[in-house]
């Protein structure tokens, strides 16, 4: 079966941001996306998830390059400063090209 | 002093001692949305029994109340605090609304000392909770046209805070005394115990804010423990011109006391991203919240007792 | 209307304004098991009571019902409704089977108009959930030898519904009135103000549930309409058969009348995958659930009163 | 049979059957912290009642006989059993240790039976837990220098077992038996129910740790029985020599005889972590626990009533 | 310390799947799984896990490019017509190559 | 806009290895990390996270080559032999270099 190369932007913010960022992916045009309930730490400090204001989330998107590259900037500039925020994007392979 | 508050005091102690005890969120929901439930149920249940225009008066007040105290606060954060716009603008709107956890701990407090009160509190609580957000944003970023006040409202009006508290009012005044009677177990009898954990939970997060607490200093404790006090005052001499009673003036001078952690946090993260939310939850979370549920509250009792003795 | 109900039209409205409130995932998983447990625990106390020979017929009757339903609804799914095969047969799978939390609001709505019902019921809930999946596979696969039968059976008798709903049987069956006496507190005392919290949740999910009714239009509508309303009365002609009682009467149209969502929904992803869920919840839970709960019941007993009468 | 066993019977049994029934996570830890905390409350309202010097020699009584238990099982496990070390230390901590399930369901026993017992066993429960602890990681270790007792205490008295516990007992102490009314209804009303949701969980697990047993064979099953009748053979000459009342040396004798399945499991994973958690787990979980639950208690109490009569 | 290359399977699906996947997964030779809840929109449409019918599971394996390819196509072949599911692979480094 | 090669460290182990794992992140020189819940299977069984004592972490820390190589290392050496853990390290890009 052929395979063909996709990006994987994963995203982790404060799940205050969900509503927005799923909106924001929506424009992007990606064509679909994957949260996860998540905590962690980073330069804003502990965010360890015990109530609402101090969750995080984990969202994936799977996308082809140009999309996952203009998302990525535009959250950056966008959101970075005021909230805590990381971006990384991977390689993937994906085996149905139409679908991302 | 109240068990409910001792259990407090253990979610303070675990949490400080960096106990492997945490609540799952899952857990603070439920214990979250049965509270904010039964507060509004046992309000509205008592508007049922009285016209809603005769508490007209009432509404009205604890809404200009709730502007005026986030006006008030926001030049002292501003000018003495010498926080940024948007940071001074947060904690004001936090200080001018209200907080359902303190509400409850001083039902509580007045329940164990035999003090009655307007039952149709809660309605006032909710009308309070809106009015700072406002006030909030306009300082953050002036009336200016590229407000979404669209979402702004939706934030405001749809968070589940007011959803549940407003629902809760409304299914009590629809189904009245009578009909709510088979939900009383859980949202009634249940009430102290909920709260309990609520509490537990409440510790474990305030000793959790400290850590913000001491990377911003002294100013943040004072204006903690200050604000809630002059607001009381505030509070106490609004109840006093509308005619509450001993209980009433309690409770709202516990309501203006009071800062938010659920609804403005929320708010002010979407609408107000600038402002850094480790300020105002360090403040109302780790001070005011302990300051009023340990201190503060007995306190603006016998505020009360003095000035309507 | 019974307060429950108004949770139920509070959660669909917050649902369709977009509100923030949603409960997790494990509060509904706790609430449906208290439910499923309670309802169990009652009807097993009954059998306790009664010899299991005498409610035979009874049995067999409601087995019957389930496959017969499932049987009417599939050739009208297909011609009227012009459905894939695959599609007609899950529906009317969900549709001869039943839904425990009508089921609860049917009990609840008895209740508050103090009609008494036949304890055992929850007997006939438990063995009605199971002949109109069997029949949805058949109808979706024929009897060919490819289907897994060990799967189905599995995933059938050993979803969560049944074993709790079975387990609450046996363990009241054994225990008796007297051994269940000190769960009650949780089972029985809690139990409207889970069902309020459960019947929350459903208003939320009920409301995302409509997105799905949009697309697919009016027959689905209509079907989820007149297919209850069909049931109520081959139901109620069953109950008179069986010489039921009022109460029991209004409760076994209720659960002809009522379409399930937790075990058949399971058990058609896994046996006839093809079929789209949401055509069938759409049917079941956007309309059929809110119909029943908030129109149904009350026609159910005005209709057994009537025919009683 | 006590209704809330037929729950951990049917965890059980859905458990061996493979079913789709599971509790998530956070319902098990709600459920664990309320009884916890409710164990705790009622033990704390008891030592309201009577000076605590009244009580030190039980108290001591019940610290020793946790050490001795785990040396008295570290041989046997070692020279019978040809476990490694590591091994053999852990699952002597287990035994040596305390199970407030097993505690909470001889309360329910007892209440059942309608005999009475000291009510600040919880005070003895809370005592016994870690004593064996520190015994089970000496004889892993020995007394190295590079234990870091400092972490061990801390996960051993910060763990979220004995902070409820200890909580609990502490807040119903201070607050008093008049001070607890208000939160009765959801710690003592809804025990019973709690606990059948807990032992519902207790069986699904056990279920799954019999898994482990299967590939640890014969030994670790006779240990699991062998042991606990052998420690309420010593837990009730204990409670004989400290005169306690025939209820008090049932509960003495079904703790000396249970094996921890929170505080040391979390324990000895972080500081023993060469022992395999499935060994211990399989024996106290997999075998002991039920034991202990379904045959123990009834045996124990039939010793005592021999013993005291 | 020496490093290996392996693939890493994510599969997004149903949580109604679970059990099937895991024993497919079982059934490949892959030596493990690890699997989170998660919510998230495709082309069937949200899917917020308010409840059951409507949650998703993130499942990932570990494993050698050919036993990813081979259960990549083979879930693939069975499940993506009747469910909703995503896949997609991606290259990792292990430390241990015997473990996968 | 610019990026920048990083790797991404994912650990899965014992829930009960929460508190010991951050600390050796931290002092790693990492600066963050993204804490999932987990269950799974593995050479040490099912773990099913029914309960504490059977739940799953998933680890996630972004940081350059050689931290992630050491700490990999140092977890591998350390934990490896008593506790369920599996490491595995992709390549994936970053936008803010000195970030991670
Ligand atoms: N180096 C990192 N590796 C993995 N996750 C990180 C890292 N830094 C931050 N995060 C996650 O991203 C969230 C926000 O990061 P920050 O804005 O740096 O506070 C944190 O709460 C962590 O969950
Ligand atoms: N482009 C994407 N990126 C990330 N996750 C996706 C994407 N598309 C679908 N998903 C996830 O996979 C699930 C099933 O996808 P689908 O079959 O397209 O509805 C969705 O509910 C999402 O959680
Ligand atoms: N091949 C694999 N792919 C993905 N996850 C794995 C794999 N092997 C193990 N795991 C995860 O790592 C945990 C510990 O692995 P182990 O030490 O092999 O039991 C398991 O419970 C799984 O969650
Ligand atoms: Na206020
Ligand atoms: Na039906
Ligand atoms: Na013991």
């Amino acid at each position: 079966m052929n395979s063909y190369k996709r990006k994987l932007l994963t995203i982790v913010t404060e799940a205050a941001l969900e509503t927005t960022l799923i909106r924001e992916i929506d424009r992007s045009g990606a064509h679909g996306y994957t949260v996860t309930d998540a905590r962690g730490k980073g330069d804003h400090g502990v965010r360890d998830a015990g109530w609402p204001a101090s969750a995080n989330i984990r969202v994936e998107v799977v996308c082809d390059a140009e999309t996952a590259q203009s998302l990525a900037a535009h959250l950056h500039d966008r959101y970075y400063q005021d909230y805590a925020m990381i971006l990384f994007i991977a390689e993937v392979e994906v085996l149905r090209p139409t679908k991302f | 002093m109240d068990p409910v508050i001792l259990f407090f005091v253990l979610g303070i102690t675990a949490g400080l001692l960096r106990s492997e005890l945490r609540l799952p969120a899952a857990v603070y929901e439920f214990v979250t949305i049965v509270l904010l439930l039964a507060i509004g149920l046992k309000g509205g249940i008592e508007l049922a029994k009285q016209p809603l225009g005769q508490l007209l008066p009432q509404m009205v007040a604890v809404v200009v109340l709730g502007f005026v105290l986030a006006l008030i606060a926001f030049p002292v954060l501003r000018k003495l605090g010498r926080l940024q716009r948007a940071d001074a603008a947060s904690i004001a709107a936090h200080y001018g609304s209200v907080s359902v956890g303190t509400y409850a701990v001083a039902v509580a407090y007045l329940g164990s000392q035999q003090v009655s009160f307007e039952e149709h509190m809660p309605l006032l609580l909710v009308l309070m909770e809106v009015p700072a957000i406002i006030v909030g944003i306009i300082l953050a970023r002036g009336v200016s046209r590229s407000t979404r006040w669209g979402s702004v409202v939706h934030e405001v009006f749809l968070g589940k805070g007011i959803v549940l508290l407003l629902g809760g009012l409304l299914i009590g005044w629809a189904a009245g005394p009578e009909g709510v009677l088979p939900l009383e177990p859980l949202f009634m009898d249940l009430f102290k115990g909920i709260l309990a954990l609520f509490l537990l939970e409440m510790g474990l997060i305030t000793a959790a804010q400290l850590t913000g607490l001491r990377r911003y200093g002294l100013f943040l404790v004072a204006f903690g423990i200050a604000m809630p006090l002059f607001s009381a005052v505030v509070g106490t001499a609004t109840a006093l011109m509308l005619g509450l009673s001993l209980g009433g003036t309690v409770i709202l001078a516990t309501l203006a006391a009071s800062a938010s952690y659920i609804a403005v946090p929320a708010a002010m993260r979407i609408s107000v991203p600038e402002a850094n939310p480790t300020l105002s939850l360090a403040a109302a979370l780790g001070v005011t919240f302990p300051f009023n549920v340990l201190i503060g509250i007995p306190i603006y009792h016998a505020m009360a007792t003095w000035v309507l003795g």
